[in-house]
């Protein structure tokens, strides 16, 4: 019974997480420029509960929003690790899973899922806003189904992921 | 029962030298002593609690008789004096240390302060009060400058405007000795009874700037920033909470014991029925509110802060004296006892922070609560208590004064004094936040909160400052019954408040504060029942994604007003300390210029003085003895 | 009369010396001009014109020829006085010349003010 | 006795809905006046069950959780100062200028809170916070002594039962009125007086290291905190209300008209602000005030 | 037995005393120093001794030679004299203590013989009831200070001395044409005897030996602007001279001048100027002292400021004014004679006269910085001190009739009283809170000058604990001053 409950809570949980996502308003790349349709009257992401807030205490989800480059990159963990669980990573353009078009660069990282665990990719460069909302969508269908469970695989993963941020920011 | 009288007097002097000998032979023989005699001098004073007796002679001198008195007004402010400086007795055995700086006579001094001051409570003439007052001014400006360097220059200041005062005071005390032959209240009373108008406004005005300098009302307080916060850390308290309020006290006396509001009625015109005298006191001290809450505002010093607040408290204090109506004068000798609690509680503990860190630079401090919870929850019922938040007991006698200047829609000055209230959510914030939130800078990693000694005192007061406000029925005891003598008409009131027909509303803390603990509880159960926090550093903490190391000054302290700055950048720049200088250095200028022209050191210009004078002599001599 | 003229001739005389004159020495004839006018004063006071001195033994002198004695008593006393003084005044001269080289009553003012 | 604790519970949680059905409209509405969709009615519901169940939950030390819990305290506090509906509750207890102050304690445990956040946007934004304060309090207390004047009295109950049968105090008082109007902008922090929160300067300023349930709390509060503001304006000038349902309907009109500016304004500097409150709306309050003594 | 009741001894020992120093100093080499103690002890005991007979009879009354006045010098000791003769054969006894530990310096029998002959000219100065005898004594008194205050033979004490000289004489001429003018006018030189025949004589007449004798005097005086040498003559003098020059000769030449005033010159219309000439000697004193870095030029400009108190005191010619200036002399004696004490002790260990070289003596030197205080305060007129009983009486007293004149004069003296307390508190606050910058070993004062000061101390903490006998006193003094009593007195005593 009482395990019952538990479910039941998290599944009432779950389903108040996915009709109220904040995102953090932290823009790594040029991916961002095509935020503000998404949010603004056009798209208006407020639709589903979206909505960009600005501390990484309040924020749910940390869109990656295109290349990161080292020095970001210490900032993004930071960001990461200071949001409150249950948190979500989406990644955002071929950047993010690749390097996108700078595949050779020293500088960028090329792979985000090394460093901190991403829920989800968008792909494309860039990506259009009607596929950003289909990616929030599908968030939120993980989130329901509990699938979205990033935050989770980081806190099992640690020594993993602290060794490879280790190994590029020293 | 009578003669007690006199040797309460006696007391805090015979301890004080005792004190002084005592501690020739231990320094823990000097402390006892202090502690014992300092609360001898309480227990004595509760022994007259509500109680009037008139005219105990003393002494006499040039043909007046030397009266002790006390009535319950008296011992209100009595009160105030001995059971602050018993708990700042305690403090200093805590804060002052024997290796840092010599005590020999720092527990005679602040015996002597206390002593005079239960003179200047219990006096029943004007010489004797005058007489205590002096030994008040002098005995604290050794006080002040225990301080150390700065404080030298800010007792000085302290010192002569204490004199100038005292001398104003004097002018009055002489002008009533040479019309009544005696100087006991019950005669000045008499006298200024039957005396013309011009006269009585003199006398008034003469005794006020005695007291006004006593008690900074505007004008003449520029002592009070200097000297509140140069002085030590338990001397500040003694001076804000306690030596300030004889200020206040002396007010009461002459407006009310000497004059009466029907009297300065008929011999003066009146506004908002209010004699113009008392209207014009009235102004001074809510500017003093008002203006002193914007300096309070801007400050960098813990201590500062403090004091400019004690400038604007203690204009509540006087706007409410001045106010005339019972409510008014009984809101105002309310807010005394409350200031003098309150003020006292955050200087000690401002005292206890500068113990445990060395400074009282805001911007140098920050995230103490950690380190200093009492201290801290102290610091923050005082605040509470001075911003006049309810429950705590700025608050009631605030209140009072607000309605009772409302009854008399004396609405600009109850504009100022709401103004100064809302201020003081500012310039409170301010201090407590710089201290004791925000970052905890990385030296103050290993501050301890302070000892047993002084956390003693902090938090008796803390604790008066919600029974007083919680019961203000206790205190108005005392002020109703002292002010029936005084021919003012009684207030209703309750243990918990004021009913209906009091003021213009009603008032009942205890609900107040009752809903306000079930609403607390309430919130504080759904708190726990949801997930349990974890707790982090406070270097990890949001800084658009930087890591905040300790080396970094993550804080803001520093200038945290300073956009409100802009706003009454104007009215900062008033400076009434600046003119005061001004004429100060002119008159020294001058003094300098006319002292070289006369004294030349040239035997000529000498011995042709002494010609120039028998000449003179000879035309008058010559006119037959007339110059002019 | 002449007596009281010339004796505060000699007072504003000596005045004069001691207010205008720059030498020390000539500040101090001043001074002894000024306790010569006093003691003339005081003579001249006592002094009866024709009269005598009062010397009582001397038969079928009367009271109101006598000279005053008094006056000149006390003359005699200020005379002591006036030499008393003036020898320490030289005595402080003689050492000022010695500290300041000089004798001008302008240049000692190392005291002043 | 039952009466009394009824009416102890259920006036929170009214005050709480009335608060939040605010909320909610809010959100719609300025959704439509920026040509959006906008969320679902029920949003605020969703994000504040959603901070409420955050799984973790970060504090900075004991003041910085217990800031939200005694802003809730103060805020359900004064709501029993405030008559709704006929229902005085406490106003027996305290006044017009108690609740003033009452108001504020609700104000001062936020700022505790956030100032023990060690962040130094959280120190700026309650710099911010208490300067409006400032601000917006020397109109305030103004209107506020015109009213008590008014109708000779500073209790609020008496004011309400004075403006009966459409005495409202908006008629015998429309400077006031207007000043009131725009003081609880200030009050409540909308725009052109959203400097606190500005969150594209001080991210959100005093709740920039709030998150989950201690965020939670704030906008339960927001919620108590928006009906606290309008319910004032609502006593004082629009004469209260016999039942709720009018009341309701006074304070949803306030709010609405409120809302129709609110969007549109641009956002002051806070010395700006200051400024503004310290010039026209004092100055027209003052004459308003005036006209109360001199009549 | 010999009666020591006797007013003329207080100028016969010190006189004896004086050649007997001066004789002795050959063979009796440094023990000399300690005849002037024995002298001044003796004179201490006839001075008190004298006590029952004035407070019996209201005066003694002494002469010489065995004429009977007005043809003998007499000596007449009425209560006010009696008091300050009293005061001055203590400052004089505890000076001379001092000098035992404080004078070095040779040659002493000659320092001893004048210190002697200074204060023995100044009692015979309050005491004698001859006015050519006042003359004498002026010039008794003069020619000594002159020399002492040129004893050091620096450069700074023969100037002063020199000066001191130049003014002190022309006043002693011009004395001494007012005493030959009254002379002329009365021909007499008894004071009552003169006092009863002035009657008849035109105010003009009375006028011009009264300006005279009032410039004479107020050279020594120290009344604006003829005190010009007090504060170059002060400093220079040794210490335990200028407590002497400073706590008594003051205050004897202006008791000569409120004698003489009153006794003989009996008139009102001339008490407006000497309260102008007040006001400016306490103005110019007061503010000249708070501009001074020396520590003794100061307190000679606060001597001129507290003769400017005491002397408006008087000029209001009013039983309870009169009261006020003498309780004033009481406390200026006193606290003034201490501080210089004090004062030259401490600079005995510092080495210097600058304010700024006092900093720290409050933790080093305690008794003598402690006393310093008292006399301050005392000064100063804070309670329960006793300056602050006289300047009570005396701004009591200036208010009785009050016009706008002695309204604005309290104004001034009040403000005057502000000027002096912060040059005190400036004193004081360096000496106890400033920081010593440079190295010296600094001592307490020797147990001798420690004693000397302590006894004026304490003199000072009675009276002001117990004022009233004191204060009593000085209004029996003053009511019999004003009612001319002390004719009466005297004549009825065999004064004339």
């Amino acid at each position: 019974m009482e395990k019952m409950t538990e479910e039941q809570v998290k599944s009432i949980a779950n389903m108040l997480r996915k009709r109220s996502l904040w995102m953090i308003h932290y823009c790594t790349g040029c991916g961002a420029m095509e935020l503000p349709p998404t949010m603004t009257s056009r798209y208006d992401m407020e639709r589903f509960g979206l909505a960009p807030y600005v501390t990484s205490r309040q924020a749910d989800i940390l869109l990656i929003t295109g290349y990161l480059n080292v020095k970001t990159l210490r900032r993004v963990i930071t960001v990461y690790e200071q949001m409150l669980d249950p948190k979500y990573v989406i990644g955002f353009g071929s950047c993010t899973l690749n390097g996108g078009v700078y595949w050779d660069s020293y500088a960028v990282i090329k792979q985000l899922d090394r460093y901190i665990p991403a829920d989800l990719y968008i792909a494309g460069c860039m990506p259009r806003p009607e596929a950003v909302i289909s990616a929030f969508r599908h968030l939120m269908e993980l989130i329901d189904s509990g699938k979205a469970d990033g935050y989770k695989r980081y806190k099992r993963n640690l020594a993993y992921y602290k060794e490879n941020q280790r190994k590029v920011l020293g | 029962m009578n003669i007690l009288l006199e040797i309460m007097l006696a007391t805090p002097f015979i301890g004080g030298l005792l004190a002084f000998i005592g501690g020739k032979v231990h320094r823990w023989v000097r402390y006892a002593v202090a502690v014992t005699f300092s609360f001898l001098t309480l227990i004595e004073a509760l022994v007259y609690y509500n109680a009037t007796i008139k005219g105990v002679v003393w002494g006499s001198l040039f043909g007046s008789k030397l009266v002790l008195q006390t009535n319950p007004i008296s011992w209100l402010f009595l009160f105030i004096v001995t059971a602050m400086s018993f708990l700042i007795v305690i403090f200093s055995i805590g804060d002052m240390e024997e290796d840092k700086i010599k005590l020999d006579s720092y527990y005679m001094q602040l015996l002597f302060v206390e002593g005079a001051m239960v003179g200047i409570v219990l006096a029943g003439d004007l010489i004797t009060f005058f007489m205590f007052w002096e030994i008040m001014s002098w005995t604290s400006y050794f006080l002040i400058i225990y301080g150390g360097k700065k404080s030298v220059a800010a007792g000085y200041k302290y010192i002569i405007m204490s004199i100038i005062g005292a001398y104003s005071m004097f002018i009055a005390i002489a002008m009533l000795y040479v019309k009544a032959h005696s100087l006991v209240y019950a005669d000045v009373a008499a006298t200024l009874a039957h005396s013309s108008a011009t006269f009585v406004v003199w006398t008034v005005v003469l005794l006020g700037i005695g007291f006004f300098v006593k008690a900074a009302v505007m004008p003449l307080h520029t002592w009070l920033p200097d000297a509140h916060s140069e002085a030590p850390s338990p001397v500040s308290p003694l001076l804000s909470g306690v030596l300030i309020k004889m200020g206040a006290y002396g007010l009461f006396i002459v407006l009310y014991g000497f004059l009466s509001v029907q009297l300065a009625g008929n011999i003066m015109p009146s506004v908002f029925s209010t004699p113009i005298l008392l209207y014009i006191i009235q102004w001074l001290a809510a500017l003093s509110i008002v203006l002193a809450t914007f300096l309070a505002i801007m400050q960098e010093d813990a201590k500062r802060l403090l004091a400019y607040s004690s400038i604007s408290q203690i204009g509540y204090v006087v706007l409410g004296i001045a106010t005339g109506t019972s409510l008014g004068v009984a809101g105002g000798l309310f807010h005394a006892l409350n200031h003098a609690i309150f003020k006292g509680l955050l200087f000690l503990a401002v005292g206890a922070v500068i113990y445990r860190t060395g400074t009282r630079n805001l911007s140098d401090l920050g995230g103490l609560v950690k380190k200093m919870p009492y201290t801290f929850t102290a610091l923050l019922l005082g605040i509470i208590a001075l911003a006049g938040v309810p429950p705590l007991n700025g608050f009631v006698s605030k209140w009072m004064i607000y309605e009772a200047l409302l009854q008399k829609k004396e609405v600009f000055l109850l504009i100022m004094a709401f103004i100064g209230s809302t201020g003081a959510f500012l310039y409170v914030y301010r201090l407590i936040h710089s201290i004791f939130l925000g970052q905890l800078p990385k030296k103050y990693e290993n501050v301890k909160d302070v000892p047993i000694l002084m956390q003693f005192p902090i938090w008796v007061l803390a604790v008066l400052t919600i029974v007083f406000g919680i019961f203000p029925g206790l205190a108005m005891n005392v002020i109703v019954k002292g002010m029936k003598l005084f021919g003012f008409k009684p207030i209703a009131y309750t243990l918990f408040g004021f009913p209906q027909g009091t003021a213009m509303g009603a008032l009942k803390v205890i609900n107040i504060s009752a809903v306000l603990v079930v609403a607390f509880v309430a919130a504080w159960v759904l708190f726990l029942i949801l997930s349990k926090s974890r707790k982090v550093s406070q270097y990890d903490n949001y800084a658009a994604g930087q890591v905040v190391t300790p080396e970094l000054k993550y804080n803001y302290s520093f200038g945290f007003y300073m956009s409100f700055g802009r706003v009454i950048k104007s009215i900062l720049k008033l400076g009434i300390e600046r003119i005061y200088n001004y004429w100060v250095d002119a008159a020294k200028v001058f003094g300098d210029y006319y002292m070289r022209r006369v004294y030349t050191g040239n035997l000529e210009t000498y011995n042709s003085y002494i010609v120039i004078v028998v000449t003179i002599a000879a035309v008058a001599i010559l006119l037959g003895g007339k110059l002019w | 009369m002449i007596y009281y003229v010339g004796s505060f001739l000699l007072i504003a005389l000596g005045l004069y010396a001691v207010i205008i004159k720059k030498n020390l020495i000539k500040i101090l004839i001043g001074l002894d001009l000024i306790a010569s006018g006093v003691n003339l004063l005081i003579i001249s006071i006592g002094y009866v014109k024709g009269g005598t001195a009062p010397i009582f033994s001397r038969a079928g002198l009367k009271a109101s020829m006598m000279v005053d004695p008094i006056p000149q008593a006390l003359t005699l006393t200020a005379i002591v006085i006036d030499a008393s003084e003036m020898a320490l005044a030289v005595a402080f001269v003689v050492l000022l010349y010695k500290y300041y080289g000089t004798l001008d009553i302008k240049k000692i003012r190392s005291l002043k003010w | 006795m039952v009466k009394m604790i009824l009416i102890a519970i259920v006036a929170p949680l009214l005050a709480f809905s009335i608060g939040l059905s605010f909320m909610m409209i809010k959100r719609k509405v300025v959704a439509r006046i920026q040509r959006r969709y906008g969320p679902t009615i029920i949003q605020p519901i969703f994000d504040i069950m959603k901070l409420l169940l955050k799984e973790d939950n970060i504090s900075h030390g004991v003041i910085f959780s217990l800031g939200p819990i005694i802003a809730i305290a103060g805020s359900i506090l004064s709501v029993f100062f405030i008559p709704i509906a006929g229902l005085n509750m406490l106003t027996g207890s305290g006044d017009l200028i108690a609740l003033l102050y009452i108001m504020a304690i609700g104000s001062l445990g936020m700022a505790l809170g956030a100032g023990d956040s060690a962040n130094p946007n959280a120190s700026i934004g309650i710099s911010r916070a208490l300067t409006l304060m400032f601000g917006y309090d020397l109109p305030l207390v103004i209107i506020v002594i015109s009213v008590a004047l008014q109708y000779h009295t500073t209790d609020l109950s008496a004011i309400v039962a004075a403006q009966a049968n459409g005495h409202w105090a908006l008629w015998s008082l429309p400077l006031s009125a207007i000043v009131g109007f725009v003081v609880t902008y200030g009050a409540l922090g909308e725009h052109p007086f959203d400097i606190i929160t500005a969150p594209h300067e001080v991210a959100t300023g005093p709740m920039v290291e709030y998150g989950g349930k201690h965020l939670g709390f704030l906008m339960i509060n927001h919620a108590f905190h928006l009906y606290v503001e309008i319910a004032l304006f609502v006593d004082l000038f629009l004469g209260g209300a016999s039942n709720i349902f009018i009341f309701y309907i006074k304070m949803f009109a306030v709010f609405f008209i409120m809302m129709m500016f609110d969007e549109v304004l641009p956002r002051f500097k806070i010395d700006d602000a200051v400024r503004f409150f310290w010039k026209w709306p004092t100055v027209v309050a003052l004459i308003s005030l005036i006209i109360v003594l001199v009549k | 037995m010999v009666n020591i009741a006797n007013p003329i001894l207080l100028v016969v020992i010190p006189l004896f005393f004086t050649f007997l120093i001066a004789l002795s100093g050959s063979f009796l080499k440094s023990g000399v120093k300690y005849l002037p103690v024995i002298a001044f002890a003796l004179n201490l005991v006839v001075s008190l001794a004298l006590i029952p007979e004035v407070v019996k009879n209201g005066m003694v009354i002494a002469t010489t030679a065995g004429f009977k006045p007005p043809f003998a010098i007499d000596m007449a000791v009425d209560k006010l004299g009696l008091f300050l003769s009293i005061i001055a054969s203590l400052l004089g006894f505890v000076a001379s203590v001092y000098n035992l530990f404080y004078i070095d310096e040779e040659p002493q029998e000659k320092f001893h013989a004048l210190f002697t002959l200074l204060v023995a000219g100044l009692t015979w100065m309050i005491i004698t009831g001859d006015i050519f005898n006042l003359f004498v004594a002026f010039e008794v008194t003069s020619i000594a200070a002159f020399g002492l205050v040129g004893f050091h033979r620096d450069k700074g004490a023969i100037e002063a001395g020199f000066k001191y000289l130049v003014m002190g004489s022309i006043g002693g001429s011009f004395l001494l044409i007012g005493i030959i003018m009254l002379y002329a006018a009365t021909g007499t030189l008894n004071i009552v005897d003169i006092a009863q025949k002035t009657s008849h004589l035109t105010f003009q007449q009375k006028l011009f030996p009264f300006a005279m004798i009032f410039t004479g005097l107020g050279i020594e005086g120290a009344l604006f602007p003829l005190n010009a040498w007090l504060p170059d003559a002060h400093p220079a003098a040794p210490s335990s001279v200028s407590s002497i020059l400073s706590g008594i000769m003051t205050t004897a030449a202006i008791y000569a001048i409120i004698r003489l005033t009153n006794t003989i010159f009996d008139f009102n219309q001339i008490y407006f100027f000497l309260m102008i000439f007040a006001l400016l000697t306490l103005i110019f004193g007061e503010v000249s002292a708070f501009f001074q870095k020396d520590i003794k030029r100061m307190l000679a400009y606060s001597t001129i400021g507290q003769t400017g108190l005491f002397f408006f005191a008087f000029s209001l010619n009013t039983v309870n004014g009169l009261q006020g200036a003498f309780m004033q002399m009481v406390n200026h004696s006193l606290s003034k004679g201490m501080l210089f004490l004090v004062v030259g002790g401490m600079i005995m260990q510092v080495g210097s006269r600058n304010i700024d070289d006092f900093a720290g003596l409050g933790r080093k030197m305690k008794v003598s910085s402690f006393f310093l205080a008292i006399g301050a305060f005392s000064l100063m007129g804070l309670p329960p001190f006793f300056g602050f009983w006289s300047k009570l009486k005396i701004i009591f007293a200036a208010l009785q009739n009050a016009n706008a004149f002695l309204v604005a004069s309290v104004v001034i003296i009040l403000l005057m009283s502000v000027v002096e307390g912060a040059y005190f508190f400036k004193l004081l606050q360096v000496m106890f809170f400033g920081k010593q910058e440079k190295d010296v070993a600094v001592k307490e004062a020797s147990y001798g000058m420690l004693f000397s000061v302590v006894v004026l101390g304490t003199v000072l903490l009675i009276i002001s604990f117990y004022p009233s006998p004191v204060i009593d006193f000085m209004h029996k003094a003053a009511a019999e001053i004003i009612n001319k009593n002390y004719i009466t007195l005297a004549l009825k005593l065999g004064g004339l």
